[in-house]
């Protein structure tokens, strides 16, 4: 959550002139810290990591799939953070910063639920279980496509920007209760005999690859953030003269 | 009483104006002069709240009335594009509806308020029948009905005819000569019968 | 290291290698989107700067 | 310049709210009538053996409720904001939650209490069992509010867009679900005879919650759609 704290902290000082030309510097570095955790990534966990005694070779499946939920809910929560500091602060640049996040939360959300749906076949044998962590991943998806449609519907852009921070603020607020309704839920209609989704045994072998790839995820994660936030400050601030001057000189 | 200083505001990402600055003070009118899109009903919907200002400040009695919130819309009356008027209720429901809101609610006075705009005939009927010009003169009895110190009209001479607009100037003079203010836009040219008119233009 | 039974991943070749085929798909999509998006965004304002330059 | 007294403000807004749905009574049929079709609707897909119906009631009733709440939502304000009375609530010196407050207990009155009141009527063509009823009629009450409370805020953010409609169940069905779960899963438990005063407590607990947070939120979003 530190990232959070430093990106608030930048509202300050940072205007979107400012940021633009750092998130340039700043994307190559972050991008070759991604692709080198990514590899480090797939090397532990296809190479060194043992075979699960119970979930055999699927359990690299995991691998993939718990750090992408792990970032759905995290971008999720930077997603409102940014967007409560747009609406308290009036900072543009978090706005940027809250409408690059939905598209890439939403995003790994997706590929979580299809990785979990990949692992469920051969361990349940149905492609779509109702598992409770399955579950409330799929009502997330939901909530991310609420955020990106009330957006895309509103052509004002700050109106635009201010009315999904709200929604997301509403939706950060109600992911515990709605998981915690799954949970239970889940646990009324269980027949015994369905197996939860496994908890990865925290054996060392197993977390290295897990604690990698979540890393490379928000390394990912804050590149893929800067470029489409660069891309939203052009378009936002095409009145101003050093985007005019930045596009003509770019002949 | 009112100030704005170095005002500045924007539709989506487009700048409208910026550095504005004026004072009003009681007794006054000001009229905000502009072509079509320079920003007249955004400034006039900045100065009451509903649009938030790019940068720059507005003071009423000296204090941000951002900060001021309820205090300050306690003194102030908008008319806008839209009448406010809910079609199925009565001339006298609407005043009654908004008076209730705006806090002062005392009946007769609403019918005193219906006379002056000559709307008493339509007492009973639903607001939908009446014509767009009659609304106008609707929303005009709100302003006289809740003797607000600072009117915000947004072309309040539209759609009215002849007899509406001598009804419109006199209900002006009235309130300012009770030392109220009051921001206007308008294309018609009305001020000949107003003394301390002061101007603002918002250029293209 | 026998490459072909690395591959098999013990008979689930099909569901680990679609999990990671699906995680290289979104990983790409969400940097290759943004990059054609910025050529885009160039153009578009090129030519915005252009009508804005020959209309004052 | 009298003080406003904030509760006749807010009986006014609620009594103009009602005096306005009374005149078109029409409007107040729909969301009923929609209901009462919905739930009609589930014998023809899967078939009127009882023991089948009596399994599905509870969801199919909850479920038709959320919707019939929801189809009902952009009334909240949409007519305020075309005619402007919505800026005028905005402008007006009381808090505009409170004032949304009360639009919303009269979007309740006149959508989420009919179908608490004619739920038993549906039940019974379900095939409910009987001790089930004072399960539904209670869950109903509970939830409805939290239906319209949460929907206000929805409403409100997608006030005057194009699309709105459909729009605003995409943003708040997702933030029915626990309503959902804990609703349906009460009338469930009774009608197997089983305790329901967790569900009860959680569902009034929801209400509590969307009660103070619901409307401040729903204010915002109308400031931020008025701007």
């Amino acid at each position: 959550m530190v990232e959070i704290y430093i990106l608030i902290g930048m509202h300050k000082y940072a205007s979107p002139k400012t940021f633009y030309p750092l998130a340039g510097t700043l994307i190559p570095w972050l991008a070759g810290a991604t692709v080198l955790l990514l590899a480090l990534g797939l090397y532990l966990g296809l190479f060194v990591a043992p075979p699960d005694y119970q979930q055999g070779e699927t359990v690299r499946i995991m691998f993939i799939h718990v750090p992408a939920a792990w970032m759905s809910m995290f971008v999720y929560a930077v997603m409102a953070a940014a967007g409560a500091a747009a609406l308290v602060w009036n900072v543009k640049l978090m706005e940027t910063l809250a409408s690059a996040c939905a598209p890439i939360g939403a995003s790994f959300t997706l590929l979580a639920l299809i990785t979990g749906s990949l692992w469920g076949k051969p361990m349940w044998g149905a492609w779509w279980v109702w598992d409770a962590r399955l579950t409330s991943e799929l009502i997330l998806f939901f909530l991310y496509i609420g955020v990106m449609a009330l957006r895309a519907s509103i052509d004002d852009p700050r109106r635009a920007a201010r009315a999904a921070a709200i929604l997301a603020l509403v939706g950060v607020v109600n992911i515990p209760v709605i998981h915690f309704s799954v949970e239970w839920w889940n646990t009324l209609h269980q027949p015994a005999s369905v197996g939860r989704m496994g908890k990865p045994t925290i054996h060392l072998s197993i977390l290295m690859p897990l604690l990698t790839m979540a890393v490379a995820f928000t390394f990912y994660f804050l590149t893929a953030a800067l470029l489409r936030m660069r891309n939203e400050i052009l378009e936002r601030e095409k009145h101003t003269s050093w985007v005019q001057e930045l596009v003509e000189s770019r002949r | 009483m009112l100030e704005v200083v170095n005002l500045a505001c924007v539709r989506g990402d487009r700048p409208l104006f910026s550095d504005l600055s004026f004072a009003l003070k009681p007794g006054e009118l000001l009229h905000v002069v502009g072509a079509n899109g320079t920003g007249k009903t955004t400034l006039l919907r900045t100065l009451c709240g509903l649009t938030r200002q790019a940068a720059g400040e507005i003071r009423w009695r000296g204090a941000e009335t951002r900060a001021l919130g309820d205090e300050f819309r306690n003194e102030l009356a908008y008319v806008g594009h839209l009448n406010g008027i809910q079609g199925e209720l009565t001339p006298a429901e609407n005043l009654r509806a908004a008076a209730g809101l705006a806090g002062a609610a005392d009946p007769e006075r609403i019918d005193a308020a219906l006379e002056t705009v000559r709307l008493s005939p339509y007492r009973g009927f639903p607001a939908k029948i009446l014509s767009q010009g009659q609304k106008r003169r609707l929303a005009l009895a709100r302003l006289v009905l809740l003797r607000k110190p600072l009117w915000i009209l947004d072309e309040p001479f539209s759609a009215l005819d002849v007899a509406s607009v001598t009804l419109m100037t006199q209900a002006l003079t009235g309130h300012l000569a009770d030392g109220g203010m009051v921001v206007l836009t308008s294309h018609q040219d009305f001020e000949v019968e107003i003394k301390n008119v002061t101007y603002v233009r918002l250029d293209a | 290291m026998n490459w072909a039974e690395f591959f098999s991943m013990g008979g689930y070749a099909l569901y680990v290698w679609s999990s990671y085929a699906a995680a290289a798909v979104v990983l790409l999509l969400n940097i290759a989107l943004p990059l054609r998006r910025r050529d885009a965004v160039l153009n578009a304002l090129r030519e915005f700067y252009r009508l804005k330059g020959r209309s004052r | 310049m009298t003080s406003p007294s904030l509760l006749a403000a807010t009986a006014n807004v609620l009594r103009r709210d009602l005096t306005v749905a009374w005149r078109r009574s029409a409007d107040v049929l729909t969301p009923l009538v929609f209901f009462a079709i919905v739930t009609s609707l589930f014998p023809l897909g899967v078939g009127p053996e009882p023991s089948l119906l009596r399994t599905l009631a509870p969801g199919v009733l909850w479920v038709a409720a959320l919707l019939s709440v929801m189809l009902a939502l952009n009334r909240m304000f949409a007519n305020d904001y075309a005619d402007g009375t919505l800026e005028l609530l905005a402008l007006s010196p009381h808090p505009l939650s409170l004032l949304v407050l009360s639009k919303v207990a009269a979007h309740w009155v006149l959508t989420g209490l009919p179908l608490v009141l004619i739920s038993p009527l549906l039940a019974v063509q379900l095939n409910l069992p009987s001790e089930a009823m004072g399960a539904l009629l209670l869950s109903l009450l509970l939830g409805t509010p939290v239906l319209s409370l949460i929907g206000a805020v929805g409403a409100a953010l997608t006030l005057g867009l194009r699309g709105g409609g459909v729009l605003v169940s995409l943003l708040v069905l997702p933030l029915y679900t626990p309503v959902l779960i804990f609703g349906a899963g009460s009338v469930a438990q009774a009608a197997a005879g089983a305790e329901i005063e967790a569900y009860i407590s959680l569902l009034a607990a929801f209400l509590a919650l969307t009660l103070t947070f619901a409307p401040w939120a729903a204010a915002a979003a109308l400031r931020v759609s008025l701007d």
